[in-house]
């Protein structure tokens, strides 16, 4: 009966996590132009697919199948199933389900930050490699038994499991293809390219806002007394950060800022998504006020100091928040409904769980970076990267699609 | 004939409209133009980043008439257009060879008829 | 076991209330102009964020804490939890998890009526007011344990608690700031100011029809066999206001008027909330079939007779339906699978229950109306509750927030 | 206890199938032209509003009433509550709330193959005639205890039931309404009427996937371990699907179409819904796989061979999977978690349950077909079926609604 | 040289393009514009309130072209472009003074060559 | 008076504006247009149909200035928006009879300054 309802709760969580995709979808097509929505939704559409499928014959035993010396998990191949895991208390359809979705997100968060310029098919390529290997890989430190999990090391919904792994895969991306055309000025000086519209990429947000309370309370893979503790500190990390956020580009550039303060709201859901179970409130709205700063202080340096040309912020938010909320778990875990024994540095805990996320952190970092940016490379110097400049200026949609996302609207430029 | 081609503040149409009705103005054309002229444009800012728009939104009035009737109609243009304010637009005077009515062929005058 | 099965229901219900936030976001910003697409979104993302954090400090403990005379909670700010409410059939943060999506959703109502003349930082401080007082101090009359509920006022969902109340709220909010620029002529006569986009404001209604489901039959707040007739109910009664209004504007306008016809389903799920539980069938639709014609009449006098200029029909919907959903629970109560024993007018019970809930309505009407005239006229006087003709004409996106919705489009004027 | 987490599931999954409303709405008016919009929108909000008034007082009793020779229900009007379905296991109004959300689907999928061109009112008739006649009269034979279920016919979540009814009545309008003005040249080559946003599609797609795991999984009426294998291979098979289609148009026609391959993510889904619970995964991807080369060829075909007009590709997508996946179960049956002991032709059980699902797949093709030939012509020789020329090119959201979707904004046309 | 401005219903834009090629003509520039004229716009309706839109979407067909060929191609236009109901729409001619391609800078007929 | 319309690839707007303001040019109107010439447009496909697209996104730019200027312009326009490729665009050049400015009622070279 209690499996039931377990089943009940995280089927339930995994489909709300499937929706992101949508908050992914039109959130990443609102904030980039025109002339590349229909590449932007198709991107999303398939690393979606090619995940659950690659996922679901590859990805989950490498993640969750018996652990090989803490590094990858090494059985449970093509039928994932006949691992049996959760089957008492839950069903293993439901777990690889649950999971299924989770990888998806991971390779979504890229598409963000590579968007219009990257080729088409050479985007599946990356999208493969990372449902592939580096999604389930790091996940298997972190979840699937490996030596993170026996380090202790804590991530419980994946700040940095999902999302700091897809804003660094990101990152390696980026910088390997280089800016957008027209994006910095030969001196330096970056420009802004606006995305196209603001209520595809609010819609987004408040969908994947509502899709992460499925992310972090699902994560739970039971259902619990202790959910609603999670709800809360999902809830309030993500308005503190929204709030912060909004304040902060409101003093700094004279205007509240609104996209900007839609980035502060996800980079409030990401960093709060590793602790969300053993932080209390108050915590939980300082690692979302924190996250506020992070992001906008992030984007701008990313952008302007490092000139990385990232059209939607995926490494501000994903990649920084992710890394922030691991290590925010060492500064605020406390006694919680949901665990208790664990105390973090700000909370008379010392230093210990601090440097085992630092140390999880590091290793997970290196990870990423290292094998995508050999695979960014390795791309770029075989089938190619990037578009061609006319491509790429009369936009992806014709280029690599052939259709246009609006076709009966008339267009400024 | 000439051709008024007026450009004003997009609020203002409603009551050029008006203005040429009462002139017995038979047919007109309106399109929105970007204008650039004395009238400063303003900033935006995109995720911290500040830019220029320097274009504002115009509407362009095309209007054909015969020549008697376009020297009255700048007059009461800008006695009634007028905002007194940077930005209240310009009127630019073509002069037309011809005219020509597709549905009857009637030509000239009669086209605008 | 039991309390597993209800948290699991009421936190999917929670997180489907949450979800109306996106609902509203895209059908307000539907139902104006594009100019202000960008502050419509952006209101709607902070009064959510903003309420969140108060109503968690504040507001909770006023509408649930201990009862002081009827009229106000007084424990449990700060720390709500600490109430330990439903600890035992639900958990408490759980209960305040629900209790706060419904909060954001009463104060978002307002910002609907409001549109396109509100300056940004006076929407923040007034939504501040009606989810620090306005909001828990009549839902504690309600709910809390205040003198309404003691007298037997019955509203299950929040007809009154939550829709009225934000409708009331904007009443006074569109009254006091005036109609926009250009909405009637020197004559008095209305003038029609298009929303920008038909397919945002359907999209927006359709979430909202789907989160209804987990407003009304979550506030249950205990899965039960029941719950199948409060989901009929809403369902139905939603179903005959949309008829009934499209049959309606065909009837006087010609033609069905689509946005009109939204309205209507909007209106019915207003109206059933209160009575869901305690009418049948037949009544649910009857109480929709009146909905659809209170919203199409009384949007059309709000803004012919009053010139009241509210440009998504905000209290029509919310304020009109609200009342009269709470004073259909005194005609059409009757026994249900739900409860028994309160029966209305039409159902042989006298009048007893519905002079009930007139008093509830008569209060409640009361005090929104006198706080929220009061906080918009100091913020009026003080701060300044509009933005200038000039910026209201160029439209506030450029005003308040530096930035354009749609900035590839060509607009047409 | 085990009914009420039966009732949280069956009730969740009803409100995930309700949103389908919203993911049509914004798929198909997404796929028309920006003149049509408000019409798509609008009939997709009076399909759910009517169906839902008409199912419950007459439609579900013919479905679900008490059996008459196989053919009809014929108990349970106006009071469908009386009849006391899955009292023990469910609740009558979750059930009854479940089914309804099932017809408003079927009743929606026509709207799409007749968009642009039929008038309003007759829309308002045939969907009445659908709803109370059509789709419950199949139904019962597959669901409501009639002569296919007693022959064994198994078409869990409806591939037959729901989507090839629509699909099949969607075929029947199509074809006697003609193809819009500018659709085939004289020499009958087919002109690309292309559809006015493709956000919008995609965004529909994507809720529609989500919502298809209610609609799947939700099929059970009872909470169980053995949802997640219906959850895999739902999405298994769109997934293979997507990328089938996206492969095939890519080698096709030079490049990876989108609004082809968002058919193909549908088309997958709609054909593992019959057999979503007794096929394997490998059974499910090539079920999908296969779905997504019918729906390419059979768009094309339909469109370019038979010159029937279908704006949305309601016709391949629903129709031609809806047998495809309804036959599927022949082929491709096996043990499972959820059923054992029955066996398709791939798996060693021989032709018997190939047979059964033809025999099903026939009789419902026959009935719908015959009562919507008639339907639609005794519309169209009485009321007329079809808006004048005139109208049809000026746009019906002027001329059915005298209003526009999108008012402000600059087209090309 | 002469330029044309030819107003049409958005739906014979092909017809014209068609046209206009038959006649060798090299290059044209269409945008759309709202046109007001004889012909009657239509009133909308919004939430009960009534609205007359006055202006009806046109195609502004412009095309520069030797003097010689603008005769020939205005009874084309004339002869097929008409539905014979009020709307069809205009051709104004303007002499243009000079013509240059910014590629080449080639000058007038070589220009539109 | 003249006025010259100029026709260019959209992404030469800003380099244009430049050249113009350093002219002193004291206003314009940017407008964008579908342009047909040598340069080809393209095929798209949609559901596996595939048409062609036969207009390109040009951008069009007005400007009416003293006809002492236009010749300068015109050099520098060739000079700096050409790219050599198909598509580059054409600068057309009309007699303006008169500018009147509606803020002020100034007329001509006193109503363009
Ligand atoms: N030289 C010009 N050529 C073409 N259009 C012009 C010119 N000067 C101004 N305009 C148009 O007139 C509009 C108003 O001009 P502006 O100088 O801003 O104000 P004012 O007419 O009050 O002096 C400009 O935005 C532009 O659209
Ligand atoms: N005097 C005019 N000046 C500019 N454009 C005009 C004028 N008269 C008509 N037009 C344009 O021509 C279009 C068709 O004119 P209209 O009078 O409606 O029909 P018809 O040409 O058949 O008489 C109008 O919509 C408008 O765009
Ligand atoms: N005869 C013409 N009349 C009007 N506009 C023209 C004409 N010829 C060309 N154009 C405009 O100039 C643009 C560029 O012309 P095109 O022939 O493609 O290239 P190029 O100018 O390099 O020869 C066209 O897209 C069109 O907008």
């Amino acid at each position: 009966m209690e499996q039931l309802i377990n089943i009940v709760w995280v089927f339930l969580a995994s489909v709300m996590v499937m929706l992101m995709q949508a908050g992914f979808a039109v959130l990443e097509s609102g904030f980039t132009r025109s002339k590349n929505t229909n590449n932007v939704l198709m991107k999303n559409l398939m690393d979606f697919s090619i995940g659950s499928l690659i996922f679901y014959f590859i990805g989950f035993g490498l993640m969750f199948g018996s652990d090989s010396n803490g590094l990858f998990g090494s059985s449970g191949f093509i039928n994932p199933v006949s691992l049996g895991l959760y089957a008492d208390t839950l069903s293993p359809e439901v777990f690889i389900f649950f999971q299924t979705v989770f990888c998806a997100t991971a390779a979504t968060i890229v598409s963000g930050a590579m968007a219009e310029r990257t080729k088409f098919s050479s985007y599946l390529i990356y999208t493969v490699v990372i449902s592939l290997v580096v999604y389930p890989i790091s996940g298997h430190w972190i979840w699937g038994g490996g030596f993170l999990s026996q380090m202790g090391f804590i991530d419980f919904a994946g700040s940095m499991a999902v999302h700091a792994v897809g804003g660094l895969a990101a990152l390696a991306g980026a910088i390997t293809i280089g800016p957008r055309i027209g994006k910095y000025t030969p001196d330096g000086k970056s420009n802004a390219i606006l995305g196209h519209s603001i209520p595809l990429g609010a819609l987004g947000v408040f969908i994947l806002w509502f899709c992460w309370f499925g992310f972090n309370a699902g994560s739970s893979l039971e259902a619990a007394t202790y959910v609603g503790h999670i709800a809360m500190t999902t809830n309030l990390a993500a308005a503190a950060a929204a709030l912060a956020t909004m304040f902060l580009t409101w003093f700094r550039y004279g205007k509240p800022d609104i996209s900007m303060t839609l980035n502060g709201a996800l980079a409030g859901l990401v960093a709060i998504t590793a602790g969300c179970h053993i932080v209390s409130m108050p915590g939980a709205i300082i690692i979302g006020l924190v996250a506020g700063f992070l992001v906008t202080f992030g984007i701008e340096i990313i952008d302007q100091k490092f000139r990385i040309d990232d059209p939607v912020g995926a490494i501000g938010v994903h990649m920084l928040n992710g890394v922030w909320g691991t290590l925010a778990v060492g500064l605020f875990a406390t006694d919680t409904p949901v665990v208790e024994g664990i105390r973090g540095l700000f909370y008379g805990g010392g230093l210990d769980q601090l440097i085992v996320q630092g140390i999880g952190a590091g290793a997970v970092i290196a990870w990423v970076l290292v094998t995508c940016f050999i695979t960014f490379n390795v791309i770029k110097h075989t089938v190619g990267l990037r578009v061609t400049p006319e491509e790429e200026i009369r936009g992806l949609d014709i280029g690599e699609h052939g259709s246009e996302a609006y076709p009966e609207f008339t267009l400024k430029h | 004939m000439k051709k008024l081609e007026i450009i004003i503040r997009p609020e203002k149409l409603d009551a050029l409209k008006e203005l040429l009705m009462d002139n017995e103005v038979k047919g007109m054309n309106i399109s929105n133009v970007m204008g650039f002229g004395s009238q400063l444009g303003y900033t935006e800012q995109y995720r911290g980043t500040k830019f220029n728009v320097n274009f504002v939104s115009k509407m362009k009035v095309e209007v054909v008439l015969p020549t008697e009737k376009a020297q009255k109609i700048i007059e009461e243009i800008k006695a009634k257009l007028r905002t007194g304010q940077v930005g209240d637009g310009k009127i630019f005077v073509y002069a037309v060879e011809k005219t020509i009515r597709i549905r009857t062929g009637e030509e000239d005058e009669a086209a605008l008829g």
